[in-house]
């Protein structure tokens, strides 16, 4: 609980507060979008120099295949849920499921601030298990929607570049493997704006997505209650799931939480703009009201600290 | 007087990620060239939409094209069939230009 | 060759703050769909503007809709009393779309 | 039912750096008003373009001008012989107009 | 003078200059609404981690009703020498009125600054002072516009909720009680940003300031010789009644010459914005002319030492 | 070749390989104008502290006095080799000459880093001499134009205005004498935004600057073998001449550098503007993928290396 009172949450909560109140507040869109690309390059950055510095490990590889494995298969049975469940139908749900099996890397941030604080910090080889988790999950929602809908598979090659070279994964692996060649003493001269700044400028990006996510959901028209309750089930079960690999391939429980925090996090940057071209069909509104407006907050408040406390306790702690 | 001939003035307003595709049906009817302009938000059956969601997925361009008559006409017959299912806006009206050869 | 059915274009050039009264008078009127465009500058009886202005409060925003012509009517007759108290410039043109009745 | 008056639109594509001599050229002719709009890139014969230059030397601008039939005439008489040469692009269009006095 | 030579103000005497001299050189909007948000979110802090150090004093609620009551009475003598003096009808004079009730928080930044350089330093709680005299300033004038000119008191919900959840004002009382809440070991991990980066972006940002007062006085046409005396007076004279209060109730001479700084300042960022909704009919280009391109850069270059000196001296020093 | 390894440069390469895959990835563009402007400020800022401590010497005025000259005789050869060799007609000819007269203040950034990494900072006042050199060139071109192709004159004072009192003239020399008066104590408090966030910024900056280049790069379509292959052998010959220059003078290793630095830059932001409002005949698809697609890749690849190591051998190092 002591977690709430960090002025990161704090800041996210005054965006949504403010959003809730109808005040004008707004961070103008070019600004947010500097500042997501700059947390991107930090923890990418961050992430390769701790690399460099730890040396390769087996842990590394076993990771990395987890988190492709979880964003693979975690949408199946997101995507039934969906279906059943959810009353969607194939195509909305297939495009909803996608985004389940992805990440968000601002979930994953403010996860590594919360394990940090509490002297839990992840191997920094988490930040390619993000990167890695992207991509995987889109692959997975699409062929969901072309067998149970007929959706042709237009434009293949296209569709796969789209989503391999999407700029925030570019950004990240980019930041990653300039932070693994710098090492610690190449990283020292621009460590004071991509590390000492780190937190500050997090603040101010958590009070746009406060903002934002408030603001969507009050908004969004398409979220019925089975499918508001579905984007608070599926992040703990993902997570829970992230939790249960983490210790089962025998991470540590920094990384293992930080693995259910990714598993349990929902994609509303990359894989919704893929979406709108891959599935033009489905209804932006539902993907991005679920991801966004109720599995963002959810996580952000709730989730972190519950897959950390999952995470702990299956190693015995 | 400079004399001025009518051409086609078309006008479609489309998500961030459907320009390209867009674009390709634009460049296969052959239309010569395009500009795009910026847009803040909007409103519609589907609900309402502003420039300040982060995934850009939601973010409307709007396309704007001079041809002539006959080339408005095949590409609306290109874009009907999406424009419901896209959920694009799309805009014809009459204009004058003075270099007629360059919108044809 | 797709029918399209002639509708009227509603441009309205109004300060930001008063947006949101102009919409309230939109909504009245019955107007289903509208977009709002950036603008970067202009100059008019009352002297030049542009978007740098710390305050907000004299920028001004593009809004447009296409509706049918009694609609327009409707919405010209609602706005004619405030346009010159309020600064705003209010264009009406012919425009042609495919799916008539969404512009209505 | 408010009378409306129809009146020219014209519409200027232009790069950012030479706006201020197209503006002064609009001063000359004697037009009221205008505003300015943003762009986000475009194509055409001289190939393609986008407002992420750095330099903004080929940063398009939109200029928007309502104004009488003959003062649109000798506007367009005016800016004939450079279009080609500055690469710019001029659309001139019919629209109807409550103020009418306003847009002389 | 030697406050001339600051960073601070010669960057503002920069962007004047280039602007009279018409160089194109311009900071992006969004990055200057980005600077702003900054700002207010960082003193908002500071002056929340200030109080939570300082603890509750009654000095705090004697300072809160001062900047209240200054808020609320000092647009009635403004709005009847703007009819009388300035020549002015009814509704132009009550919008004036309103801007010079109300407070600029950039002239607020930059007084604390100067006065932190004299080791005169306010209290923290000026911040909330300074949030609290936003409002009542606006409810003075419409109240004013509506006597004078018979202005219909049309939409006073909408017209309050403007006021009160003004994104400033939410941003500032939001950023204040996060400081509360975190406190001085809360907020050391996000200080870089918001304490040490602060001179520096201020710089940045009252260059902006300076170019756009600089052009707005070279635009404005409302701006006739009276109206622009009384855009030098007001200040001086509600500076005055500012440094007198804080003297009189007993505040520390930094905090009274805070005092004096917000009541000596005008609006040019929250009020015009909620005036060109309530009084649609009054001129912008003359509220924001003398606001923003008199008054704003007086403060900032005779105004603050002037008010400070007035709360030296009035303190008996 | 270790300077290669540098985060600053490996964040170029990536924005350029990231634009050559044609990822999506882009910082918006009043961010990247924020950036430019955050990077004049700073090193006008650092180059007038540095000339505050250093004081005044003879080696000011000749440093000067040679980047006026070169600024001014450069284009000359230029035009005649782009003419020549190049093939292109007067006008165009004229409007590419002024911007290898002209400098890239991001190129002289990039190589200050450079020439510090190695111990090699030049003098405070090369800043000074960058700002002198942005607009001789520009006035030789324009007579280069008028001679050859016989284009009128036309508004030769709004011109004159255009060039001198560009933004990020104004912006460097305001910055610089800042940094004069302020000294090293008034720059304290603002140092660490101004100095140690220079770097990090930087490397954002130049990540932008790699897409940028690269996209320009691929979509020109003015860029003839000829054409393309003197981007790459004017700023060698130019670069020479400067290093020469620097070294006959009696400059230290660093600031002859710096010169050659200057003389081998082409212009990308301030000369492509003024172009296209002095010569709009003149092709800006040629003369912004000859400075920024080709040239600027070049020098912060292979130009400030080798133009370092030129200065270092003259001096008989
Ligand atoms: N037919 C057209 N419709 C709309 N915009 C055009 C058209 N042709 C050219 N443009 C715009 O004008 C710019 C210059 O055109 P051009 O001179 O043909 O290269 C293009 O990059 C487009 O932004
Ligand atoms: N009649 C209209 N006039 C102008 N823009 C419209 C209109 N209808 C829809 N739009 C725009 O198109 C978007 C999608 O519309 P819809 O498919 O109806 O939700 C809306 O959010 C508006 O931005
Ligand atoms: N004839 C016009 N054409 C286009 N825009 C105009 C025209 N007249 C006025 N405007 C715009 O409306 C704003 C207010 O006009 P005014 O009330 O005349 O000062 C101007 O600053 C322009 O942006
Ligand atoms: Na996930
Ligand atoms: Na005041
Ligand atoms: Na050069």
């Amino acid at each position: 609980m002591e977690a709430l009172a960090s002025p990161v949450i704090l800041f996210f909560i005054l965006g949504a507060l403010a959003a809730a109140a109808r005040s004008d507040l707004a961070i103008p869109e070019s600004v947010a979008k500097g500042l997501s690309l700059y947390l991107m390059t930090a923890i990418g950055l961050k992430g390769g120099v701790q690399v460099a510095a730890a040396g390769y490990s087996n842990e590394m590889l076993s990771a990395a295949l987890a988190g492709v494995t979880l964003s693979f298969l975690l949408p199946v049975p997101a995507f039934y849920a969906l279906r059943r469940l959810g009353r969607l139908d194939g195509v909305n749900a297939a495009a909803v499921a996608a985004h389940y099996g992805s990440v968000s890397v601002v979930t994953f941030v403010t996860g590594v601030e919360m394990l940090t604080a509490r002297g839990l910090e992840p191997a920094g080889h988490m930040v390619a298990v993000l990167a890695l988790m992207e991509t995987p999950a889109i692959v997975a929602g699409l062929l969901l929607a072309r067998r149970a809908a007929g959706v042709p598979a237009q434009r293949h090659g296209s569709l796969l570049h789209e989503t391999v070279l999407n700029g925030s994964v570019v950004l990240l692996v980019g930041s990653f493997v300039i932070g693994l060649v710098a090492g610690k003493d190449g990283f020292a001269p621009i460590a004071p704006v991509f590390e000492t700044a780190f937190r500050g400028a997090l603040c101010l990006f958590l009070l746009d997505m406060g903002l934002l996510a408030a603001r969507r959901l009050r908004e969004t028209r398409a979220l019925t209650p089975r499918v508001a309750l579905l984007a608070v089930v599926l992040p703990v079960v993902n997570g829970t799931l992230g939790a249960a690999a983490g210790t089962l391939i025998g991470l540590d429980i920094g990384s293992s939480a930080a693995l259910a925090i990714l598993a349990g996090s929902a994609s509303y940057i990359a894989v919704p703009a893929v979406m709108r071209m891959a599935l033009p069909q489905a209804d932006p509104g539902l993907y991005l009201g679920m991801s966004l407006a109720v599995t963002f907050p959810f996580n952000v408040l709730f989730g972190i600290p519950l897959y950390t406390m999952l995470a702990q306790r299956m190693a015995g702690q | 007087m400079t004399p001025t001939v009518q051409r086609r003035r078309i006008e479609i307003l489309v998500d961030q990620p459907l320009v390209r595709p867009i674009l390709e049906v634009v460049r296969d009817v052959g239309v010569r060239g395009y500009t795009l302009l910026p847009t803040l938000g909007g409103h519609g059956d589907s609900g309402a939409w502003s420039d300040d969601m982060v995934s850009g997925a939601q973010q409307k361009v709007l396309f704007l094209a001079v041809m002539s008559e006959a080339r408005a006409e095949l590409l609306i017959d290109r874009l009907t069939p999406v424009l419901e299912s896209h959920g694009i806006v799309l805009l014809s009206s009459a204009v004058d230009v003075v270099r007629a050869e360059k919108y044809d």
